[in-house]
């Protein structure tokens, strides 16, 4: 579905990736692993067109999207949203996801597909007409990701769902990101510094380490690679 | 070390050409006789190059983007001319005593009264702005210059909104070129030096300056404060080179041609800024039959100027020297 | 007390039309984050236009209505307005987007004195008359208390514009990617809003207002020129700064303020022992105190650096 | 008064509010002379924040921060930097239009006895200083095997010696702490190999404590003396690599629920 070949990104004269190749395939999850300045983000944000790519390409669905502008990629389906979720914290619950509509012109599924948000995180229900900055952190990125889903994406990109929420809630959200994947077959390439959790969820995971990718496989074999503990837990 | 050879060069050739002219409104040798037109245009390029080398060390060297430069002129020209003008007659009588040159040590003393009150105004003006950065700054500086117009208009000591008139003639080309090598001593030696890197310092990065122990507040203050006084000196040459001042003569636009020489040079570089006065001040010259193009041609050039070449166009003038260039 | 009613009635009048111009500041900071030095000379344009609409009407020998043809004057100068704030959009701040605020700033600069120059060069430097669009009477009847029915005008349809901008920006769709945009470009991108198309809108919008501003400003003191929008321009920033930049509701709120305040200080400059020539100057001292004190303006709330 | 003494830094009950918002809470903890500290948790926990309110950027809400025996807390950024307190930055900092050699010249600032009428008179004393600067500047280069690019526009490093070029830069302030915000992000395993003996070398040679923010565990584990756990602004576990790796509470937050078992 997404096939993104020898990507380079620059800023300036500091290279942010070395030529990063990734495939993901539908109806799965894909996680992104490394530690910080690994190149997770910036991949993502080459990817969605917030980040100018240097060389190399970016295919989804068979069409190339190399250097596109960010709105016509989220109008092929590619939705993304971004580390520390960047809700938009003056409009309510409500203006949010009508936001993450933006694109789509069917109004009246639109309004089912409130519902549907509505059903999927209760919490935002109770919530709907409280401007979003007064949310909690965990109902932020479930905001967030509630928006990304109004917009019917055929891939979502999430980065760093579990940054500064509590473990209780993070364990929630993953639980949301699984139900997801498995009712609507969406297909989610994910970014997360807690890997033994993003690997539990995924079905095929990625190591990057200075913007190169070190090692890939399916999810379980690289929760059992010692070379992955080793850097997650200095052991 | 290089710089310090173009800057020693540049200093010697003014002081070279102020000496030449000391005392008189003529050339004497080894300079030919100019005409008085030449001789004008010659005096204001003078003065430009002041205004602007002191702007840019506030705008350019500093990044603390003021656009009220002519208030400070003003300061300085009015300052100055209440000396010569008011109080001129009494202090002559005082020092003819003394001094074999009354008139050039009535002149000095009003510069620098012109010069020093600036200074305190800058003081005034920079310390409660300096907090406000960027595009706010430059309103508020805005914002103080008009008022220091507003208040001239109003003051009737000062002759109101008519101005002042009947300054006396002291300006010559010595006096002109002599500020103007001082001006650009001061300003080059200043960042040329391990204290006055902390001003370039405070241009690239304010944060990682403060946490580096430098104080940044005071360098800004510092920075206002002589970029002031210059500004002032330059008001004082003007006001005695022209004879009449009025406060409609120091408004923003004033403060906007001070300003196009900065860019045009380069902010923070004193030799381009230099170049740059002298540039803009023949184009003027050449522009002034067509007053109504001269304007746009700026506008033009400044918004051009920000679209292909924000560094300006002579900043790396001092690059083109042949003893400045590098392998 | 008449006397100060009166004051105040002035103030009002003055008042909203530096609201609407303060109105396209706070837009376009909301969305781009730079002081657009420009805005006043669209103030100044959008008078001109109505002048030439009008006697382009008037020399045309259709015969309309006198609401009709304000009507239309009005409309016609708002539209050239809004042109000419989406091709300067266009031109000079579209290709800085990327670079310092600074040299935004700058520009913006050199592109108000092009447009007040070359205004001095078509125009001609010397003030014109401005034609009475709607028919200058006096509605007194309160005492001593004057009201001239353009005074009444202005601040109703000032009013009327205001409204509509509130219904744009809060009930349409362009109006939410407006404010989705001046929270979060990234994420209003990430949502598939084209942002250059709202950057134009906003522009386009906010010079129409000051285009409107002019029309009316030129109403009140039935004179303009090329340099007209230097001061209001400035005094409109001033407003939006005071209510607190990037707050739309401040930004009228600002101008109403600063236009009443400012006429208070010319009617009692004796009593208050300020020659009435520091009235320019009282917008300029409001802006360093309101920087000074609370920088985020009235109804602003305050941003940090991230370090 | 005896306790006081022996604590370098002490930071005791520490809070700061932004807005609503708490980022650190409570926070109690200190560096002994000598000390290379670490300071970890999960993004968004709040360590660059506890940077911020030490080198007085954002000062706190609430508590107290003494350094050396003196009370810094509501003290300016570049006067706790005169007290002897140094940092580098997450996202370098450079003075970017300064040369390599510039950048650590302007750090001497705080020890300069010429100011602005020495710089403009340029006597006996000012070049004596200049001349003392330039040859301290040059020493420290060297010793960071940067010397030869001294000339060089400081953009034109690679991410990892900009990154030297703050630590040296740092030095330059004569610190005797020195802060380090995640030195090792964006760098390869032979890099971080490099950055950890640096950080030693460093220490040693300058007499240094040193308090590290840092995500890279083998770096951190590695070098530290001690390790402070924060997260949601407050310390949740304190203790020595050891410890923190078998601690629960940390394995919970910071590395996972999963990681115990996986561990083996």
């Amino acid at each position: 579905m997404l096939e993104v070949d020898c990507l380079e990104v620059a800023y300036g004269s500091i290279r942010a990736l070395h030529r990063v190749s990734l495939r993901v395939d539908a109806g799965g999850i894909c996680t992104l692993v490394g530690a910080n300045g690994a190149g997770k983000t910036t991949t993502l944000r080459a990817i969605s067109g917030l980040q100018r790519v240097s060389s190399g390409s970016v295919r989804f669905c068979g069409e190339n999207i190399t250097n596109l502008p960010p709105h016509e990629i989220v109008a092929r389906g590619l939705l993304h949203v971004p580390e520390g979720r960047m809700i938009f914290t003056n409009l309510t619950v409500l203006e949010n996801l009508r936001m993450g509509a933006y694109l789509r012109k069917d109004k009246s599924f639109i309004e089912k597909d409130f519902d549907f948000m509505f059903e999927l995180f209760p919490r935002l229900r109770e919530r709907e007409k409280q401007v979003a900055g007064t949310l909690s952190g965990g109902e932020q990125q479930m905001l967030a990701i509630a928006r990304a889903l109004m917009g019917r994406p055929k891939l979502l990109m999430l980065d760093e769902p579990s940054l500064g929420i509590a473990p209780l809630l993070v364990r929630a959200i993953f639980e949301k990101i699984v139900e997801v994947n498995r009712e609507l077959g969406l297909t989610v390439l994910l970014v997360e510094q807690n890997a033994h959790l993003a690997l539990e969820v995924s079905s095929y995971g990625y190591v990057l380490e200075t913007g190169n990718v070190l090692f890939q496989d399916r999810a379980d074999v690289l929760r059992a690679n010692p070379r992955v503990q080793e850097a997650y837990l200095g052991a | 070390m290089k710089s310090k050879i173009s800057l020693l060069i540049a200093v010697l050739f003014f002081g070279w050409l102020s000496f030449c002219f000391s005392g008189h409104r003529e050339a004497s040798w080894p300079l030919p006789q100019f005409d008085g037109y030449l001789l004008s245009i010659l005096i204001l390029i003078g003065i430009n190059i002041v205004s602007a080398v002191s702007l840019n060390l506030v705008n350019g060297h500093t990044g603390q983007f003021s656009l009220g430069h002519a208030g400070f002129m003003a300061v300085g020209a009015y300052g100055s001319a209440w000396i010569t003008l008011i109080h001129g007659k009494e202090i002559l009588s005082l020092m003819g005593v003394f001094v074999s040159m009354p008139a050039e040590c009535l002149f000095l003393i009003a510069l620098l009264f012109g010069g020093l009150f600036a200074a305190v105004t800058g003081l005034i003006v920079g310390i409660p702005s300096l907090r406000l950065r960027g595009d706010y700054l430059a309103i508020v500086t805005l914002g103080f210059g008009e008022i220091i117009r507003v208040i001239l208009q109003n003051s009737d000591a000062l002759g109101g909104a008519r101005g002042l008139a009947g300054i006396a003639s002291y300006t010559t080309l010595g006096w002109t070129f002599g500020v103007a090598a001082l001006a650009i001593y001061v300003v080059g030696t200043l960042v040329n030096s391990t204290y006055g890197r902390g001003f370039l310092a405070v241009r690239d990065d304010e944060i990682a300056a403060e946490a580096m122990g430098i104080n940044t507040t005071k360098y800004k203050v510092v920075a206002f404060a002589v970029g002031a006084f210059f500004s002032g000196l330059a008001g004082g040459l003007y006001a005695h080179f022209i004879g009449y001042i009025n406060p409609e003569g120091f408004n923003f636009l004033k403060s906007v041609d001070v300003v196009v020489i900065v860019i045009l040079g380069g902010m923070g570089s004193t030799a381009g800024v230099t170049v740059a006065a002298v540039v803009l001040t023949l184009l003027n010259e050449l522009l002034r039959q067509t007053e109504q193009y001269r304007m746009i041609v700026f506008a033009l050039l400044l918004i051009v100027l920000m679209i292909l070449r924000p560094q300006g166009l002579i900043a790396d003038f001092g690059r083109l020297l042949p003893w400045r260039r590098r392998a | 007390m008449n006397e100060f009613l009166q004051q105040l009635i002035n103030g009002i009048s003055l008042g909203s039309v530096y609201a609407l111009i303060a109105l396209g500041y706070t837009m376009v900071y909301g969305v781009l984050r730079f002081i657009n030095f420009a805005h006043g000379d669209v103030f100044m344009i959008g008078a001109f236009s109505a002048m030439f609409g009008h006697s382009l009407i008037k020399r045309s020998g259709l015969v309309m209505p006198d609401w009709l043809v304000a009507l239309v004057v009005l409309t016609l100068s708002m539209v050239v307005g809004a042109l000419l704030g989406t091709l300067i959009e266009k031109l000079a701040y579209k290709p800085l987007r990327e670079r310092p605020r600074l040299t935004v700033l700058i520009t913006a600069i050199g592109v108000s004195l092009l447009l007040e120059y070359v205004g001095q060069l078509v125009f001609g430097a010397a003030p014109r008359g401005f034609p009475s669009l709607i028919e200058s009477k006096s509605l007194g009847g309160f005492g001593s208390l004057q009201l001239s029915s353009v005074q009444i005008t202005v601040v109703l349809v000032s009013g009327g514009l205001l409204m509509g901008l509130r219904a744009i920006v809060m009930r349409t769709r362009m109006g939410l990617s407006m404010r989705a945009l001046s929270l979060n470009p990234t994420a209003a991108a990430l949502m598939g809003v084209n942002t250059n198309v709202v950057i134009s809108f906003t522009f386009g919008l906010g010079s129409a207002l000051a285009a409107a501003g002019g029309v009316f400003y030129a109403s009140l003191y039935q004179a303009i020129d090329p340099f007209m929008g230097v001061l209001p321009g400035m005094k409109a920033f001033i407003a939006a700064v005071l209510g607190g930049i990037g707050v739309l509701p401040g930004a009228a709120l600002g101008g109403v303020l600063l236009g009443v305040l400012e006429t208070l200080v010319v009617g009692y400059s004796k009593v208050l022992g300020i020659p009435s020539g520091f009235r320019d100057a009282v917008a300029f001292l409001i802006l360093i105190l309101i920087l000074l004190f609370k920088p985020t303006g009235l109804l602003g709330k305050a941003h940090r650096e991230k370090v | 008064m005896e306790e006081a003494s022996v604590k370098l830094l002490e930071l005791t009950d520490v809070t700061i509010r932004f807005g609503g918002l708490v980022a650190v809470s409570g926070l109690t903890f200190h560096v002994n002379p000598g000390e290379l500290v670490g300071l970890i948790g999960p993004n968004g926990a709040g360590k660059t924040t506890v940077f911020n309110i030490i080198t007085g950027v954002c000062p706190p809400t609430s508590g107290s921060i003494v350094f050396s025996g003196v009370s810094v807390g509501g003290q300016r950024p570049y006067q706790i930097t005169a007290r002897g307190i140094s940092r580098t930055f997450q996202n370098i900092r450079l003075f970017s239009s300064l040369s390599i050699f510039d950048n650590v010249r302007t750090a001497f600032n705080l020890h300069l006895k010429n100011g602005f009428f020495g710089s403009v008179w340029r006597g006996g004393s000012f070049r004596t200083e200049e001349a003392e600067v330039r040859r301290e500047a040059l020493e420290l280069l060297e010793i960071f095997g940067l010397a030869a690019y001294a000339d060089l526009p400081c953009r034109s490093l690679s991410y990892g010696d900009q990154r030297r070029l703050e630590i040296v830069r740092a030095l330059a302030t004569r610190p005797k702490l020195l802060l380090l915000d995640e030195p090792a992000a964006g760098m390869n395993a032979t890099e971080k190999l490099e950055l950890m003996k640096l950080i030693q070398f460093t220490k040693e040679r300058f007499g240094l404590s040193v308090l590290l923010v840092e995500h890279d565990m083998k770096v951190v584990m590695g070098i530290c003396e001690r390790i402070a756990v924060i997260e949601y602004g407050r310390k949740i576990a304190e203790g020595t690599p050891a410890q923190i790796q078998k601690d629960a509470k940390v394995i919970a937050a910071y590395l996972g629920e999963e990681a115990s078992d996986a561990r083996s």
